[in-house]
């Protein structure tokens, strides 16, 4: 999978001027409200015709201003969950959500139907129509929508912005079957660095129409500082991982990450199924010494790479540990009473609850 | 009230015109619509102009421009009828016509107002999900502006039923063939003690158009129902 | 030629004939077992239509213009055309107890009227007004009248606006005055004060009909001329 | 192309029926389409056929409703006159009055059809800012339905340009007074020979109207960018 | 401030029948996605008649169906964000944010027009038509209409929820400080705990169009086996605690609950003023011994009350320290190797940068 989006376009006094290629199944773009998500997804779904622009997808050139290349927007088959529902008012829920199987060659089964609508928890609306659906509601038929129509690429413009957290937990892992089964690559808009960790391989950020940083994930997410638009508390690092066993009894499971075995909530994935950690910074304790009898499961030794400067007390502290960087966010006050300084040896304490991120 | 022989012949001929002129104006004002609400072009003021030109004139003068247009000896009426057999001239097929003409600006009126009003991005949506122009078209636009294509058969029904001066001088008054109800009525007012008979032809004229208004306020209802924003 | 114009005689004929021309038809196809069409619209519009190709066997006009019209488009067979009926111009009033006058030159009609109306056929359009107009200028009474002159769609309307009470007088014709038991007849025009109010028929160059020359005949026998004189009409012979 | 005295006062006479005719209908016709589409009422059939019925009868026969109706003895002219001093026949008055009902259809379909698409859950907005219902009305329904009452203008001032038979019923052929062009256009086909005369104020007739229509456009244009949905 | 709410009124298949009081000043509603949170709201703003319903604002009868009293939505002056943003699109965005100031008897000031403005981050906008703003731009000019509408009660329906986490963090200190300084008073519909613990004195829970739970903010909010709707990773306690004092020079401000001091990012509050604090059960560590060079810099001594069965390998353990109620979690392997049982005396560890919420 690779997407490769060029674009430069004025609307108003704003002016999108962005690049970026991923080769990621999932791509997320972050960046602050009115920074030119919706603007730079739209461009791609063809809604938008940059001044001057060119999408690749896989080789394939959807288009390209230069070369007068345009796939007009039905036939480029991106599926795309807007950030209002935009449900069609005359037809059911029903009618909506098979809307696309009648024009994409490919047809879902009816099987697929009963599972995204069980996902998604719509089977008692059928047969409602748009506008008396809650917001939620609404949103979770997009979603629907989309998915069944057989894209070759998902765009998603917040798609769970409006759901609970239950709901979210019910989605999300769905999309991670999507990207790792259908290998449908997916463009995914969202604030939450949560949602990011858990699906993105390619982090786009951008602030004011530009791309202000992109690249993999895990480097992405553990730079705070680039990422103004992402909650800063979720600030952190992503350890790629592999399931090493799992300990059924206590509903966990052992990721090994380089050198260091992480316990986590239980994952459903056979052992050697490899997964990706997000450690938050903030969840991330430091301790001279190995500490005994704390509730705890994961200590690892490691050594400081360095320090951030101090920004509103707190300071960033990367650690090598077992072949990972892990960030530690701890107070300024901590820093003194450990006398921290790079190259000093460390303990890394993270909680296991501290990484259950689907609830 | 009975009805004498000829006036339910009457009867009947306004029915079929209005609704001939009805569904026949459909297919040729909802592309006039929507050329005139989403086209950029040129002489779309020109269109637009001619489009009103049946409302702005005097009947009379729209039928004395399709009898010279349409009429046998007509470019038009002639190349229709030696090409398609298709003949207007003094046919019920011509009252059809012009009726169809004096209720075309009403009918293109009412969906080029539903056409603009309808949120393009639903158009949008659509194509997302593989849906081609003309498809966008049949499966959202036009369930959308049903509202102002039953505003504008309703419009043209009644101006159907209704118009009696460019009928009467495009097709003459000629009884089971172009004499409709309202030409009847009209002839009846021409003569002294007509005016029992033009009353019993317009109550009757009356109660069709309440009959036919009531039916599509039911439809308007269900589409409009059908088509909340949501 | 149409297939329905080769069995019937398609008549068309001015509005203002329709009542007897009805009668006169249906008496025809009692005695002749013809059947008839007939189109009763404004002389102008059928006129045009015949001039059009209408399907039309017989023309009656309300004027001669009209007929003037078609002979010189070479659309009627002058030697079918000939003078049918004649109507006559009266005042009307709505008022019962109006007194007759006698309409002549130095007549004061304008003081008659007051600050009314004088309803009548629109002067420049509808014959009726035409004729009117003639004859009050031969008078000598236009000057005084035309600024209170309302010129009707047609001589009916004119007649309405009397019966109404809009207007205090109307001049309108004699067939049409003399159904209308709103109005009274006041006075009559003089034969001579307005050109000779003639109803013309003729068969069209186009017709096709075997019956038209038949159906002119019986329209101009004395059984027909009963039903004319019933609305009022004149039979010229 | 110039313009004889009498011609001159046609246009401008026209232009004035036309203009007050629009003008006076919309406050009505605003009224009848917002109850006709918001409105749960008994006899609103009864009502929404009332509206049609111009269009419905032939105009003749409009005129003549409002001869009896509006004419000196008619009750509603006898009242008016009486009280208020207003008179219709024989005026450029009833003139426009004719115009006005005949146009009342039109304007009041094309208000309603907008009126119905208008997004109540702006007006409920509103609401909750504090402004009551008349507020409301003013501040949000109004300026979202402006389309409808601009394209409902249209009509209304292209029928009253083409108007005549109801008018000419009504309040007769006066020069100077009730002679609108279209009047006068019907008056020239009336005679042999009239058809330059009658072409000449057609003309007129469409220009005055296609000038009305692109100013109408360019307005209703700004109502529509402004009244884009959000 | 207090509020009545009581309301059964039908819509479809769904009932709504819910009953609740708060005397917050900021009452928040959780509930999953179709529970009938903006069905409730909507009969508090008078949206929504009910069947049966009861509204009672400060003593004052906004609505009683069976005293037929129902005051018109426009008399209320209760001040909405909608879950859609619902501007109005013939008005630019200055015409949207002034519009209820047409209304509204006292008149906002302009430096308050500035403020607002400024905080939501729209200054730039407000020449702009309402299509032409991105998504989170719309729900921030929602957000000031309703402000500058100068409420007597605000109703928010998930105002926050396509905002970025920074402007977020702009966001909500200023309704805390409406919330202390005007004391309108606010319903505040949302899913993230965060917000809400920030914000709410009372927490009500819907499901299912009925109160499952309704009360105190601190309360509730450690209940997460009640809370089906929020966050589950966000359960933890709420502590009512006092200013004590600050250390500016590490950023740090220490608060006193009941007995325990607690030392948190600086707040920007003087001494003496009374806080709240959110501790979420995953940021909290146990030890059976005090451990000794760590990072964390709160570690209170307590006895364990209780502890939830196991869920999904995770345990709820509750303690009390220093006259505080706090919750932990840990997972079932843990409580084996700590041997935990009620009343077994135990230190909780806390980290700093885990208690700031505000970014
Ligand atoms: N007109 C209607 N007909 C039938 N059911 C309706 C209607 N309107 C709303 N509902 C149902 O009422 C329930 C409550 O809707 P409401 O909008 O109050 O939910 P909500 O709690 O705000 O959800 P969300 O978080 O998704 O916005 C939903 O299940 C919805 O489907
Ligand atoms: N028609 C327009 N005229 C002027 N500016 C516009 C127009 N359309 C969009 N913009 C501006 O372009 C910028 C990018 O908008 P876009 O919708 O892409 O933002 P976004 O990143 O999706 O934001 P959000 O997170 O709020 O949805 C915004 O600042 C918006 O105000
Ligand atoms: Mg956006
Ligand atoms: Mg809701």
């Amino acid at each position: 999978m690779s997407l490769e989006v060029e674009a430069r376009h004025r609307i108003g006094a704003f002016t999108i001027d962005a690049a970026f290629t991923s080769d990621g199944n999932v791509t997320a773009l972050f960046g602050r409200s009115g920074s030119g998500k919706t603007s730079l997804i739209n461009i791609i779904a063809g809604l938008l015709r940059p001044d001057v622009g060119r999408i690749v997808l896989d080789g394939d050139v959807i288009a390209h201003s230069r070369k007068r290349i345009f796939t007009p927007i039905h036939q480029r088959r991106f599926g795309y969950v807007f950030q209002e529902a935009r449900l069609f008012p005359h037809l059911s829920v029903r009618g909506n959500l098979v809307y696309g199987r009648w024009f994409s060659g490919a047809q879902k089964s009816s099987s697929e139907f009963g599972r995204i609508v069980e996902m998604l928890g719509i089977g008692h609306l059928l047969d409602r129509r748009p506008s008396t659906l809650s917001g939620g509601e609404r949103q979770r038929v997009a979603v629907g929508r989309a998915l069944l129509a057989s894209p070759r690429l998902l765009l998603m413009d917040e798609p769970l912005a409006a759901l609970d957290e239950a709901r979210k937990a019910e989605i999300l892992p769905y999309l991670a079957r999507l990207r790792d089964e259908t290998r449908i690559p997916i463009v995914y808009v969202s604030h939450s660095v949560a949602e990011v960790a858990q699906l993105a391989e390619r982090v786009i950020v951008i602030e004011n129409g530009r791309v202000q940083a992109s690249g993999d994930a895990a480097v992405i997410l553990s730079q705070p500082a680039a990422v103004h638009a992402m909650d800063w508390r979720e600030a952190g690092a992503l350890l790629e991982g592999v399931v090493e066993s799992h300990d059924s009894a206590h509903n966990l499971t052992v990721v090994r990450a380089g050198e260091c075995l992480v316990r986590v909530p239980q994952l459903f994935a056979p052992p050697g199924h490899s997964v990706r950690l997000h450690i938050a910074a903030r969840d991330v304790m430091l301790a001279t010494a190995r500490p005994e009898g704390i509730s705890a499961l994961n200590v690892f030794e490691g050594t400081v790479i360095d320090l951030s400067p101090a920004e509103k007390g707190s300071i960033d502290v990367r650690l090598r540990c077992g072949g990972n960087v892990i960030l530690a966010r701890i107070t300024a006050l901590s820093r003194e009473a450990l006398q921290l300084a790079p190259g000093k040896s460390i303990h890394a304490i993270v909680k296991t609850v501290a990484l259950d991120h689907a609830a | 009230m009975t009805l004498s022989d000829a006036e339910w012949t009457a009867v009947q001929l306004s029915l079929r015109v209005a609704t001939v002129a009805m569904l026949c104006s459909l297919p040729p004002a909802l592309l006039t619509a929507m050329v005139l609400a989403r086209g950029r072009f040129w002489g779309k003021s020109v269109l637009n102009g001619i489009v009103h030109m049946p409302l702005v004139l005097p009947p009379v003068v729209t039928g004395f421009v399709l009898l010279l247009l349409f009429g046998r000896r007509g470019p038009i009426g002639a190349f229709l009828a030696d090409n398609f057999g298709i003949v207007f001239s003094f046919r019920w097929t011509g009252a059809a016509l012009a009726c169809a003409v004096m209720g075309f600006p009403l009918m293109v009126r009412s969906i080029r107002l539903s056409i603009e009003a309808v949120d393009r991005k639903l158009e949008d949506a659509a194509a997302t999900l593989g849906a081609g122009p003309a498809w966008v078209f049949v499966t959202v636009t036009l369930p959308l502006i049903l509202p102002g294509i039953i505003a504008g058969m309703i419009l043209s029904f009644a101006k159907a039923m209704g118009e009696f001066g460019a009928t009467i001088t495009f097709v003459s008054n000629i009884p089971g063939e172009t004499q409709t109800l309202s030409v009847a009525i009209y002839a009846f007012t021409q003569v002294p003690g007509g005016d029992a008979g033009a009353m019993r032809l317009a109550i009757i004229s009356v109660i069709i158009s309440m009959a036919a208004l009531m039916l599509s306020e039911i439809f308007a209802a269900v589409a409009a129902k059908r088509s909340v924003a949501a | 030629a149409p297939a329905h114009a080769a069995e019937k005689v398609t008549v068309f004929a001015a509005a203002s004939l329709k009542n007897a021309l009805d009668a006169v038809n249906a008496e025809w196809q009692k005695e002749a077992g013809k059947e008839t069409t007939a189109s009763y619209a404004a002389s102008s519009a059928l006129a045009k239509q015949i001039e059009q190709g209408a399907p039309a066997d017989v023309f009656i006009s309300a004027d001669l213009a009209w007929m003037d019209y078609l002979a010189d488009k070479k659309l009627i067979r002058t030697d079918t055309r000939s003078n049918l009926l004649r109507n006559r111009l009266v005042l009307v009033s709505a008022m019962p107890d109006s007194k007759a006058v006698d309409i002549k030159p130095g007549f004061d009609l304008a003081a008659l009227i007051g600050d009314g109306r004088l309803a009548m056929g629109a002067v420049d359009t509808v014959p009726a007004g035409r004729y009117g107009k003639a004859a009050l200028e031969k008078l000598g009474l236009w000057p005084a009248v035309e600024q209170k002159v309302a010129g009707a769609e047609s001589v009916r309307a004119a007649l309405l606006l009397v019966s109404r009470g809009e207007a205090p007088y109307g001049i309108v014709y004699q067939t049409d005055a003399v159904a209308d038991p709103g109005v009274k007849v006041v006075g009559t025009f003089p034969e001579g004060s307005h050109p000779p109010i003639i109803y013309p028929i003729a068969i069209t160059t186009d017709s096709r009909s075997a019956d038209a020359a038949a159906y002119i005949e019986f329209v101009k026998s004395a059984k027909a001329a009963a039903f004319f004189k019933a609305e009022g009409f004149t039979v010229l012979k």
